[in-house]
């Protein structure tokens, strides 16, 4: 599937570099975040229900509990390595290493949404339980992280049932989980009639939300003070390095290219939603100026343009 | 001539996840009434931030609360050792109110 | 047509039971208000214009007309013995007696739309003049509510004209009846290029909105302090009698089943948008808080969980 | 450097279908120019509330004038038995300005 | 085709006489900002990507050449004459004047989009490449009207880089220019997955659209203090006299009639996004109210109402 | 008990596309932090406006700043021209805050 860079010139990818290229320029073109909002719930909705129909037709396979399993201990152990380089190498004190490792070992919905749709259009679109493996990987990832970040010091008094609660019941996650039940027990018959919205309509506002995206994390990366040469560059090499680990995990325990590829994608993802939320809450001392710019201004497109079609390629190759 | 006695406004700018956190002390420093405003950017020694919706960690609110000067001072005494790591901003000011018994 | 219940596992109702949950989790899931305003406003233009597409296309009809009394009588005379239990047993005093009372007489354009697609997917489509008397039924109740609140005592000087106005200009009457409008001149053809986006995509889009409702609903009755166990038990009975009335009477003047349910569903619902604007300013020492909780907290939750499929079964045994 | 002179700032917090009528309010009492900012959320001796856009009456404004003392006072003494019933909120304070003529 | 005028009775010019006659009757029906902005980004990226598409179909052409050239020029040159016209029939200053003028130099998108669709269901769709045109002409009225205003006077210290950056940067602009590009690289094949979102949802959305200028152009209207009677009749001769030469031009240079009625519809129309921008930066001292009032409450009500159907006739009478 | 000093809160109301303009003039005056809030609509000597998000020059913002009397001062000085050609707005007022030296 060397067809995967093709999907470059699709009209996704290329609203993504308009907003980028835009916002590089100084335009000021701008979408409402109300609409972003809007189309960032509408995105995790219809790929929930997208999700759980693929499994109410499928049925729970032995694949998906592995892929399951493998994805929750990605999620677990990413942060790890992730928090030495970037207390090595990124020069970060422990509280912003252990903060920006978090977003690491968890996903983004978008990233994979992309890759599914560039999947699915080269003719290998990966199995509807991923849904249910992208919500798992959200929230472990920040467990560690936290727990990362007290080992080194006492990180101040946290309510930990406020922690918990915001994470798990993130509106993000609720919102894929909750998509993801409605759509296993609606299957394809409930599904039909609201498929012209859920189904049909999804590239195309696929395509907005892109545009935003592009937008937003150029101009972020234009004010990303706190963005060093080095952790822009750890940025790049931990989607490289998650992505190609997690497509090898995929082929060993035997899912076909399409998944594996989406496997490898979620694995190179960073969260830029439910995990800085909590650390919002949780770390009020690290910087979002930092992973903000990590996550959305590097790790985001790199994903996009290079890490899609580089993780299909693999996993290619590999299965 | 309606009679008018003054008060504190606070003002408070804060990062959305932490709004839940900042009404929890000001309901401890016996605070009930507040009113919160939508912000849309600024900058600071953090560079600047404008409220993108996307990202799940960046949008501020302004927390506008008017108080009598204990509860006000309480409330900003609870809060100044949050301010610097919490990156809140807090400014408060004297206002004339009409009825002083709600306050 | 004891399908009715089943309408409670399709997509629409789920999304409204998510909705509610994660409010009552404590989840921070929201939908941006503009977008709710916004689905809300798409709602209304397209009921509205479908209705007026289905009259140009059945032409008028004595039906119509009959329903069209009744759901003018009904409108009128609800608030009376609605206002009476509410002094009586739910012990409110004469301003917010008369301002819920006026919200019952009233309805809501949201449960009769979630009524007609149950209907609808139940094979019992109502007529579309239903659209028609919708938009009847909206504001009678007002003025009868306002009578009885000035019964009681001088309720203060309000600035007549401007109430009148309000009400009768309220959005969400003028828009539901000139999307009418717009629909009977239009016609099937004129309808034709942009039933896409108002007729494929309608489910679709209601599904989102009840998941706002869902929040916005449960949200509000977790914050409402002044709803007594009476109040709360009223909001229950009154859309149980209303809604049994209503289908009594739509099966005494001859609708057919899907009408006649329709029908109960427009007696038994409350309104929330254009009663409460004109109770704001009309009787401000009403509390908003109170007939809010309600109509929005706990009758429309009724009505779209038990009450419509409720009347949809005592309209295929009445008739 | 400029010269800058006192005036009164009121902000008066109202639900949005009685928008007109503060306007009208403060136009009987001479005053012209004034400027509305959104809110989002509060919570008072009435409970929580939070804008949703879906029910009719539940938004609330704030309207910002900037006016001499004369016309300050006037606009208050109107408003002040409205103050309970219309659940309004009035808060009134010195600032300066430099067009003095304008306010 | 004298079918022009019968797209008066169109929904998507309904929804616009509705709008208008809420706001005349002081009624609170109002579209979210967000909403609105929503949708007009959306209508911009759906009309570049079908323009490009287009284009990528059909090839350049020698008539794209003409057209374009005829746009320029005509950008350029109807500000002189709409300057005079101002200064002496409609009795304002020169900053005025100039800021004024260059608004009937540019273009109105909506006003091309709606009459496109009207031309388009009367079996004449205009050439794709028309919609290259309209961003072409877009820009060059400022450069003129900012030169006539500084003659008169020094119109005080710009920063020129900075407005030469707005203007050509305009969101808008951007918006346009971009989307009509990535249709041109995805061509009928890559638009076909997007098509659902960005032509099949198009005239809906353009129904609601309209609903809300109509709105917003009435209140205008209501509001406009600045407008005199000779002002008001200079914004409908300037529509009806560059709409004229507009057709009388594409005429000669040998269009068809479709894309003929477009050309004469873009001379017709005014800007109020991209001109009133640059004029706010860059003569801070012209009054927004009046120019806003010109351009949005009065031209484009009348293209919308009178023009569009005019320019259709007349261009089917001269090819 | 923390203690607080005293600053000046500047409020300039501005329209959307002048903002930066205002930004930079802050920055020449060595004002690093501002917060901007959204507005709805107003009336003034040029009549109503509301923000429809359509036309392109009628966003009005508010920009905030909590700075020292000099740097106001400087501020006030650079904007007193364009007050009125401009269409600004500008108030302002004594606040108390904590931080001394962010300000
Ligand atoms: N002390 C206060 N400070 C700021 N806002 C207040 C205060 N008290 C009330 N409010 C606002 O005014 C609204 C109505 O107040 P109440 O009438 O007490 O319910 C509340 O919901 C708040 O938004
Ligand atoms: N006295 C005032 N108080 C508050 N806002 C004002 C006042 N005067 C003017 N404004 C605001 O400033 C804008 C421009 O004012 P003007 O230049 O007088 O039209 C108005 O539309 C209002 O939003
Ligand atoms: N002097 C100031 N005046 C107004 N707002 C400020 C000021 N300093 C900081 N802010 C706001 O507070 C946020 C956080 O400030 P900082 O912690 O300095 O980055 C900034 O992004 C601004 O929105
Ligand atoms: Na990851
Ligand atoms: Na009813
Ligand atoms: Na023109």
């Amino acid at each position: 599937m060397t067809g995967g860079f093709e999907a470059l010139l699709s009209p996704m990818i290329l609203f993504f570099v308009l907003g980028a290229a835009a916002a590089f320029a100084r335009s000021d073109l701008s979408i409402p975040e109300a609409m972003a909002k809007g189309m960032s719930l509408y995105l995790m909705a219809a790929i929930g229900l997208k999700g759980g129909v693929q499994v109410a037709e499928s049925g729970f396979t032995p694949d998906m509990a592995a892929a399951a399993l493998a994805g929750l201990a990605l999620s677990f152990l990413i942060p790890l390595p992730a928090f030495f380089a970037l207390r090595r190498f990124g020069r970060l004190d422990t509280v912003n290493a252990a903060a920006v490792a978090a977003h690491y070992g968890s996903v983004s919905v978008v990233t994979f949404v992309t890759g599914a749709e560039v999947l699915t259009s080269g003719g290998l679109p990966p199995a509807g339980y991923m849904v249910a493996v992208l919500a798992l990987m959200e929230t472990p990832a920040i467990v560690v992280g936290l727990w990362l970040a007290r080992r080194g010091a006492a990180a101040g008094t946290q309510a930990k049932g406020d922690l918990l609660h915001e994470t798990l019941l993130n509106g993000s996650v609720v919102l894929l989980v909750g998509s993801f039940a409605i759509g296993l027990v609606a299957g394809k018959d409930g599904f039909a009639p609201i498929a012209p919205v859920f189904d049909v309509a999804f590239r195309g506002v696929l395509c907005l939300f892109l545009l935003d995206m592009g937008l937003v994390a150029a101009r972020r990366l234009r004010e990303a003070r706190a963005l060093t040469a080095r952790l822009a560059g750890l940025a790049v090499l931990f989607p490289l390095v998650n992505g190609t680990i997690g497509v090898a995990i995929a082929a060993l325990i035997g899912l076909d290219v399409g998944t594996a590829a989406a496997f490898g994608i979620l694995a190179a993802s960073a969260s830029y939603i439910a995990v800085p939320a909590a650390m919002r809450l949780a770390l009020p001392q690290a910087d979002p100026g930092l992973y903000l710019a990590m996550s959305l201004a590097v790790t985001f497109p790199f994903n996009i343009t290079v890490g899609i079609p580089l993780f299909a390629f693999l996993a290619s190759r590999m299965i | 001539m309606v009679e008018t006695v003054q008060r504190r406004k606070i003002e408070i700018l804060v990062d959305a996840p932490l709004v839940r956190r900042v009404v929890a002390l000001a309901e401890a420093a016996g605070i009930t009434g507040y009113t919160l405003l939508p912000t849309l950017g600024g900058a600071g020694h953090g560079g600047r931030w404008s409220d993108d919706q996307v990202a799940g960690a960046d949008a501020k609110l302004m927390f506008v609360t008017i108080t009598n000067d204990a509860k006000a001072r309480a409330l900003t005494d609870a809060l100044a050792p949050l301010l610097q790591s919490h990156g809140f901003l807090l400014v408060s000011g004297v206002v004339d109110v009409v009825r002083a018994e709600k306050f």
